[in-house]
């Protein structure tokens, strides 16, 4: 493992009642690199990201997180050490606006509790304005000064998305896991995301593991890229070399790529 | 001493609460029987010249509701007292209220023996009916009699109501209590009660006391018959009622259980010619058309009312509250048209219990027929 | 070619938000027509109208000849019209094989349907090897393949398309662009597609519109738009 | 299985007020403490009542509206509070002023107790878990073991006390004005704490407990601790409530006191902080007007306000007013 | 030993009527995702409608298929007159809208019928009885076996069970399938209030009728559905008749019958916290 090495993955496997979802991946991702994961429908990239959340849990393999073993520790502290996320399908906060999503966020660096709370101390009260604060920065970097205080449920599929990665933002993740962010983007607003990642990660100093299918998006964003298929690494490198892998086009990109 | 409040020259309002709605809504047609007693008096000009005004007032058997409507009876629409309020444990929370602000709580509708305690509530008036507990006894007595080596099973509602009945048989059964005695109890919520029958049968008894509402008593002749189960079989008087009781259960299968009696059985074509029965049936073609005349309530409704209003007459036109609570309390071998020949009522300010004797009786299959004397239930 | 669909003067709104401005556009029979804008142009807002899915409209709209517009999303479903929704609508809780039988729900004729099922999983290998699998759990991209094949288990004379490309990968999606064209020149099929891949949208597509703001802006045969350099640019930001 | 207990209407959580509001709370707080000095004492425990129930039902609110956990048994929580209550005073003869915060803790405990089975059940599970508890009260309150100190079937009596202090109130009065400032406290409570990120969390649980796991929030104890305050709130009520009617018994506590909360909370709104108040204005009123209305079909005049209040105001009578409010602020701007 | 045999036959009775009515709230679960608190009271009135047609005179397998009409009816009239006015509006406020039709159900019936028990004639010849069951007992067994394979069938092998399932879970995508949501609804409303009318008319001799006969039988039928699993009618029967020897058995023996409610309640919670879904339920999955 290179001492630079964030997130090292190691032989992981997940099965489903007769699925093999993963087939003892191992892989590597750098620290302040993005690394793009790609794959046919049903690889296993999903499945993946949710054994980095601590929402499955592997069958064998293991996962280091900066060097400590990630699979003893509970779903909910893995926003704490540092993984955040988006959800390929949107997970949102549904009855919330926009600003209170991105403040449920922010739960995993809030120190208040039911009594503190309840009792709005003064901690409480600069913790308040602390966490507006960086919401309001998260709202203008990604565009949602618009629609700050709107309910969620009536926005397009392209701005909760947009939600989505501002609500990962603010937990301030060391690794950013990005679940398919180009879907149901044009031309324009692809090309748009693909300098919003670059200036995200340069900004805030993340590294980001990428799901996308929008290959114009991974191949230029990505340092680094890794593909799976049928739940089998097939293939590992530089995007260049990924992207003409007979494999990797035999199994997803087909000719016309 | 002034008059009561609720009382003019014209009217006098008492109050109650019923359970119009929820779990026991059955019973509230004591009420209803009240109020039309009260509309036969008041047709003939009322109680010297005043008519009665009874706000009777739904509690939903919840004793919070039960203090909240009597005290809006109280004080709201100042009853000179409550009257004939249905329930145990409804009676029992605004017992002290009621005490304590010196309003009189008269002829409950409850048998359970508490209401009788005069030294701690003497403004609680027991109903115009006997005892569970005084039942109890007489079933006791009559077991050891008959069955000195009886194997006893009691079959009752987990509530004052049941509870009185075990009090009344350990009253008499003393120290042999937890030797003869199998006890099983049912909750109001139960689906059947087949499951206890059947232990107390594996129990061995061979007399059984059930102390239950009519349709788990009608539910435990039917399974006490078709698991031919042959105890000496005791039913509470709550429950002896053709209609709501031995039809459902079967009337051949009821054939020799024993219960006891101190009114006046309106299906029993016995009192057909019987002038109490003719005038409470006279009342109740008049004064109710609608309802269904073999439920026990109205008999006990025009028992009520017509006790009170002997009370009311007696206070004549000295309608304090105290005056009224002396009245009540000073009902003397007052027989009822209803009640059967012997029983009386009686009250004093050392007795709240105004009816303490009932007679045994056996279901033939046909009616019930009564035997021996008629019996007291005090110790 | 006579037109299949048409809509005339179509106003959409959202409650009280209007979206789609005085709409005119048709589908030809047997033919493509593609669909593109920008984000919330309101290009699923056009199709949700067509098939009155909690959208409050007014103007005309006719499919074969008749008026459609104000009738039960069933009953115009019924008629032929079938629709890959946009977010899916799977049922999650069903199979994957019950899924693709509702499909067919409003079809009489059995014997073909299982036809159609094994026509669709030549289509989708993959829905075959998830047949019994609870459809909430499949992948994204097997969920819009399980869409589409639903879709076509209706044997519609109209198919709405609503960015079928989605989350797919590039592989399956030249394998969908190619069946659909299948369909279209072997079964007649017409389809409305809204797609956010111009480039496939207009190699596919017979004519084209395209929205901004609820409004046309541009409307013609589509290789017309695909060779016009300067209203690509324009219009389509390539 | 999903279930969705949050109004339609997104944004529920509190927002810090307008002036305007602030104006109306303090107004509404002057008239209530104005109150038992005009209104006849039988109007005085009515509006007691209210103020009780408008505490249990911000209890079960905070549970079933802004957590999603829908307890159809939260009558089950007023009687352990209410017991304490009766308990303490007869058989430990504690003032009863201090077994107020004793019984909150109390029901803080069976209410976290009982949550630790409800984290595994979801949606109608629990809903119907919870219903079965509400049935099985009156007889665990009747079950002989506890008779020494419950009274079993007959119940216990609860004294009533003298205003402290010397003041010139009588007891109803001052338990009015007590129970108002408890009400006051529990209310500022869950304004804050439903505002803040704890608010924030446990809504985002309702929401979709999936994102709020991986947004870094601890499921099970939010659940637990949402269970434990809910039940907490509502046992308080249930302590005050033993003081109004002055008696315990089992059944006092039926399940048609769970069902009554259930619909005062979602009369007055669900996830709506002062929903609660037009809650316990309806379950407190409504009855005794279907009472006059009707002696024959009492509950049949009742069901029918029910459905009726519910098909014109979906998302409550809380939920009513805001639509109210705002449009009647969109037209003023516009 | 005799005992004990008899205890569990007498479960097996009682479980009966538990199965019966789990089985109509599976039924309303999967064609509404509701569950119908008024049930039970819909299901008493339309006992008492059969009850009113044997008074009169009319023979009692033609009342029973009146009562089932009619309950089939009224299932469909709620569903179309006041269900489907809450077609959007919070579940809960939907439980709200149930409980107010079962406070109405229930004072109509007191009204009509009043609250007195009445007995309910049973259909099955006395001779078939032993001293373990009656009759009736044995009888009504057999009737909810048979509900329970027409409801099974009826899901399992019936196009129109499956899309009612799909309309419940997914009524916008079911429309765009073709299927008539607002159809299916008010039909699983009209089946299910048929199924209760079935669980009424069999309970109804055995604990007689009343307007708050069901009161006690619901809970017992929500248990059972709980513990089978509200989306298996198997599960429902099996989860009945479960129900109902366990707590024979736990009064008799174990616990003794002031709490057997209580046992009843905690079995239910401990299968539902070790099988969420119930003993036979489908585990439901969600994923992201
Ligand atoms: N909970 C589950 N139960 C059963 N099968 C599952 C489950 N989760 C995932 N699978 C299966 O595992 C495989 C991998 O799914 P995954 O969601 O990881 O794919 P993916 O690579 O993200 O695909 P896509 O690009 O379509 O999103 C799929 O075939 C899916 O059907
Ligand atoms: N349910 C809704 N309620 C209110 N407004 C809505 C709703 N759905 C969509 N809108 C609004 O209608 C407009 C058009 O949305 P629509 O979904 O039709 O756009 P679209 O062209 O399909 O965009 P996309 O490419 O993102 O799918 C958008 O401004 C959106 O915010
Ligand atoms: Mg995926
Ligand atoms: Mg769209």
């Amino acid at each position: 493992m290179s001492s630079d090495s964030l997130l090292s993955i190691r032989d992981v496997s997940v099965r489903f009642a007769g699925i093999v979802a993963l087939d003892g991946v191992s892989f590597d991702v750098a620290r302040g690199d993005i690394c793009g994961l790609i794959g046919p429908n049903g690889a296993g990239k999903t499945t993946l990201f949710n054994c980095l959340s601590r929402l499955y849990t592997p069958a064998a393999g293991t996962i280091a997180f900066e060097g400590a073993p990630l699979l003893g520790v509970a779903a909910h502290k893995i926003a704490q050490l540092g993984i955040g996320r988006t959800f390929q399908n949107l997970a949102l906060f549904r009855t919330m606006t926009v600003r209170q999503n991105i403040l449920v966020g922010a739960h995993a660096h809030t120190k208040a509790n039911f009594v503190s709370d309840a009792l709005r101390l003064p901690s409480v009260r600069a913790e308040e304005a602390r966490l507006a604060g960086e919401a309001d920065e998260l709202i203008a970097l990604l565009d949602l000064g618009g629609v700050a205080d709107v309910a969620v449920d009536s926005l397009t599929f392209a701005t909760k998305k947009r939600v989505e990665l501002a609500r990962a933002l603010a937990g301030k993740p060391k690794l950013l896991l990005l679940d398919e962010p180009a879907g149901g983007l044009n031309h324009d607003e692809v090309e748009q995301l693909r300098t919003l990642i670059g200036a995200i990660r340069d900004r805030l100093k993340l590294t980001v593991l990428l799901v996308e299918h929008h290959m114009n998006l991974v191949m230029r964003v990505s340092d680094k890229v890794v593909a799976l298929d049928f739940g089998r690494k097939i293939a590992d490198g530089t995007p260049c070399v990924v992207q003409n892998d007979p494999d990797v086009i035999r199994a997803y990109l087909g000719t016309a790529a | 001493a002034q008059n009561a409040p609720g009382i003019t020259d014209t009217e006098i309002k008492i109050g109650q609460t019923m359970p119009y709605t929820g779990p026991v809504t059955a019973f509230s047609t004591l009420g209803k029987g009240e109020i039309a007693y009260f509309k036969m008096i008041n047709d003939r000009g009322g109680i010297n010249g005043r008519k009665i005004n009874l706000i009777s007032l739904d509690d939903g058997y919840a004793p919070p509701k039960t203090v909240e409507q009597t005290r809006r009876l109280v004080e709201q629409e100042g009853v000179a007292f409550m009257f004939s309020s249905i329930g145990t444990a409804t009676n029992t929370a605004v017992q002290r209220y009621l005490n304590s602000a010196k309003v009189p709580q008269l002829y409950i509708g409850s048998g359970a023996s508490k209401f009788g305690n005069y030294k701690e509530f003497p403004y609680t008036i027991g109903g115009i009916q006997g005892t569970f507990r005084a039942e109890a006894r007489i079933y006791a007595r009559y077991i050891l009699k008959e069955k000195p080596n009886a194997k006893i099973a009691i079959l009752y509602q987990n509530d004052d109501y049941g509870r009185d009945y075990v009090a009344g048989v350990k009253d008499i059964l003393g120290d042999k209590y937890a030797s003869m005695v199998k006890e099983a109890t049912y909750e109001f919520t139960d689906a059947t009660i087949d499951s206890q029958i059947v232990s107390l049968q594996g129990a061995g008894a061979d007399a059984l006391i059930v102390a239950a509402t009519p349709k788990f008593a009608a539910q435990a002749i039917r399974k006490v018959y078709d698991i031919s189960w042959k105890p000496m079989f005791f039913l509470s008087n709550v429950a002896i009622w053709v209609s709501t009781v031995l039809e459902p259960a079967g009337i051949e299968k009821a054939v020799g259980i024993i219960s006891s009696v101190y009114v006046k059985d309106p299906t029993d074509t016995g009192w057909d010619n019987d002038p109490g029965m003719k005038e409470w049936k006279a009342w109740i073609t008049k004064y109710m058309p609608e309802v269904d005349p073999r439920d026990q309530n109205y008999v006990n409704s025009y028992n009520e009312g017509m006790v009170l209003v002997q009370a009311l007459k007696q206070a004549g036109n000295n309608l304090s509250r105290e005056n009224i609570l002396k009245e009540a309390l000073n009902i003397k071998d007052m027989q009822l048209p209803m009640m059967l020949p012997g029983i009386k009522v009686n009250t004093s300010p050392t007795d709240y219990y105004p009816i303490e004797e009932m007679q045994m009786m056996r279901w033939s299959g046909k009616q019930w027929v009564r035997f021996g004397d008629l019996l007291s239930g005090s110790l | 070619m006579s037109a299949l669909l048409e809509l005339k003067g179509v106003n959409a709104a959202y409650g009280q938000s209007q979206v789609i401005y005085d709409l005119n556009l048709s589908v030809a029979d047997g033919g493509i027509t593609a669909l593109l804008g920008a984000n919330g142009a309101g290009k699923t807002t056009t199709l949700r109208t067509i098939c009155n899915m909690r959208v409050r409209c007014s103007g005309t709209i006719t499919f074969a000849g008749k008026k459609i517009d104000g009738l039960q999303t069933e009953d115009i479903v019924r008629r032929g019209i079938a629709h890959v929704p946009d977010g899916r609508g799977t049922f999650v809780h069903l199979t994957v094989e019950e899924n693709l039988v509702l499909g067919a729900y409003s079809r009489r004729d059995r014997a073909a349907v299982a036809q159609d099922m094994e026509r669709v999983f030549g289509y989708f290998p993959r829905l075959r090897e998830r047949i019994a699998q609870q459809a909430g759990t499949l992948s994204g991209g097997e969920q819009q393949m399980l869409a589409i094949a639903r879709a076509l288990m209706l044997r519609p004379r109209l198919l709405l398309l609503d960015e079928p490309s989605f989350g797919l990968a590039p592989l399956i999606v030249q394998e969908i662009f190619r069946i659909l064209n299948r369909i279209n020149t072997e079964d007649g099929v017409s389809m409305l597609l809204v797609e956010q891949n111009a480039n496939l949208a207009l190699s596919l597509a017979h004519d084209v519109y395209l929205l901004e703001t609820g409004r046309v802006v541009l409307n013609g045969p589509a290789a017309q738009v695909r060779n016009d350099d300067s209203a690509r640019r324009a219009y389509l930001g390539y | 299985m999903t279930v969705r207990t949050e109004p339609v209407m997104a944004a529920a959580l509190p927002k810090a007020w307008s002036a305007w509001q602030a104006t109306g709370v303090v107004a509404l707080l002057v008239i209530a403490v104005i109150v038992p000095f005009a209104v006849s004492s039988f109007h005085l425990l009515q509006l007691t009542m209210v103020v009780i129930y408008a505490i249990a039902l911000l209890g079960l609110n905070i549970l079933t509206g802004y957590n999603g956990q829908i307890s159809l048994g939260h009558g089950a929580f007023y009687a352990v509070g209410a017991y304490t209550m009766a308990i303490l005073i007869e058989r430990a003869g504690m003032p009863y002023w201090s077994i107020v915060p004793v019984a909150g803790i109390v029901c803080f405990i069976v209410g976290f107790l009982f949550g630790l089975p409800a984290l595994r059940l979801e949606g109608h599970y629990l809903a119907l878990s919870t219903f079965a508890l509400a049935v099985a009260t009156p007889q665990l309150l009747k079950f002989h073991a506890l008779e020494k100190w419950t009274g079993g079937v007959q119940g216990t009596f609860v004294p009533g006390f003298a205003a402290p202090l010397g003041l010139p109130l009588a007891w109803d009065q001052w338990l009015y004005l007590f129970s108002l400032g408890i009400a006051a406290a529990l209310f500022f409570f869950a304004w804050n704490l439903l505002r803040g990120s704890t608010g924030i969390a446990i809504t985002a649980i309702r929401d979709h407990p999936i994102a709020a796991k991986t947004m870094g929030i601890n499921i099970s104890l939010y659940k637990l601790l949402t269970f434990g305050v809910s039940a907490m709130y509502t046992g308080i009520a249930g302590a005050l409530g033993a003081l109004v009617a002055q008696f315990v018994s089992p059944d006092s506590f039926t399940i048609f006191l769970s069902l009554s909360l259930l619909v005062g909370a979602v009369i007055g709104g669900v996830a709506s902080i002062f929903g609660a108040i037009f809650g316990a204005l309806f379950i407190q009123f409504v009855p005794n007007f279907a009472d006059q209305i009707s002696k024959a079909v009492t509950w049949a005049v009742y069901g029918l306000f029910m459905i009726t209040f519910m098909y014109l105001m979906p998302n409550g009578i809380a939920g009513f007013l805001k639509v109210i409010g705002e449009r009647l602020r969109r037209r003023r701007n516009s | 030993m005799d005992t004990f045999l008899h205890q569990l036959l007498s479960g097996l009775a009682n479980g009966g009527i538990y199965a019966s009515i789990g089985l109509a709230l599976v039924m309303i679960f999967q064609a509404t995702h509701h569950i119908n608190f008024a049930q039970g009271e819909q299901a008493m009135f339309s006992a008492y409608i059969a009850l009113t047609l044997i008074q009169a005179g009319v023979p009692y397998w033609a009342a029973f298929l009146i009562a089932l009409a009619f309950a089939f009816i009224a299932g469909v009239a709620i569903e179309r007159v006041v269900v489907r006015q809450f077609d959007n509006a919070p579940v809960l406020a939907v439980v709200v809208v149930f409980l107010g039709m079962l406070f109405i159900i229930n004072s109509l019936a007191g009204w009509l019928f009043t609250y007195n028990v009445q007995a309910f004639p049973s259909p099955f010849p006395v001779g078939l009885g032993s001293k373990f069951l009656s009759a009736h007992e044995i009888g009504m067994i057999g009737v909810t076996l048979v509900t329970l394979a027409v409801v099974y069938a009826f899901f399992r092998f019936t196009p129109l069970g499956l899309a009612m399932r799909a309309a419940a879970q997914n009524p916008e995508a079911s429309r765009l399938v073709g299927i008539r949501v607002g159809w299916m609804l008010a039909l699983g409303w009209g089946l299910a209030g048929a199924i209760g009318a079935v669980a009424a008319i069999m309970a109804a001799p055995i604990v007689y009728i009343e307007p708050n006969m069901m009161a006690g039988i619901l809970l017992y039928g929500f248990a059972a559905a709980l513990l089978g699993g509200i989306n298996n009618p198997w599960g429902a029967a099996v989860g009945g008749f479960i129900v109902g020897v366990a707590e024979n058995l736990a009064g008799a023996y174990v616990v003794g019958t002031e709490l057997k409610l209580s046992v009843a309640l905690v079995i239910i919670i401990v299968v539902l916290v070790t099988k969420p879904a119930g003993l036979f339920g489908r585990t439901v999955v969600t994923r992201v």
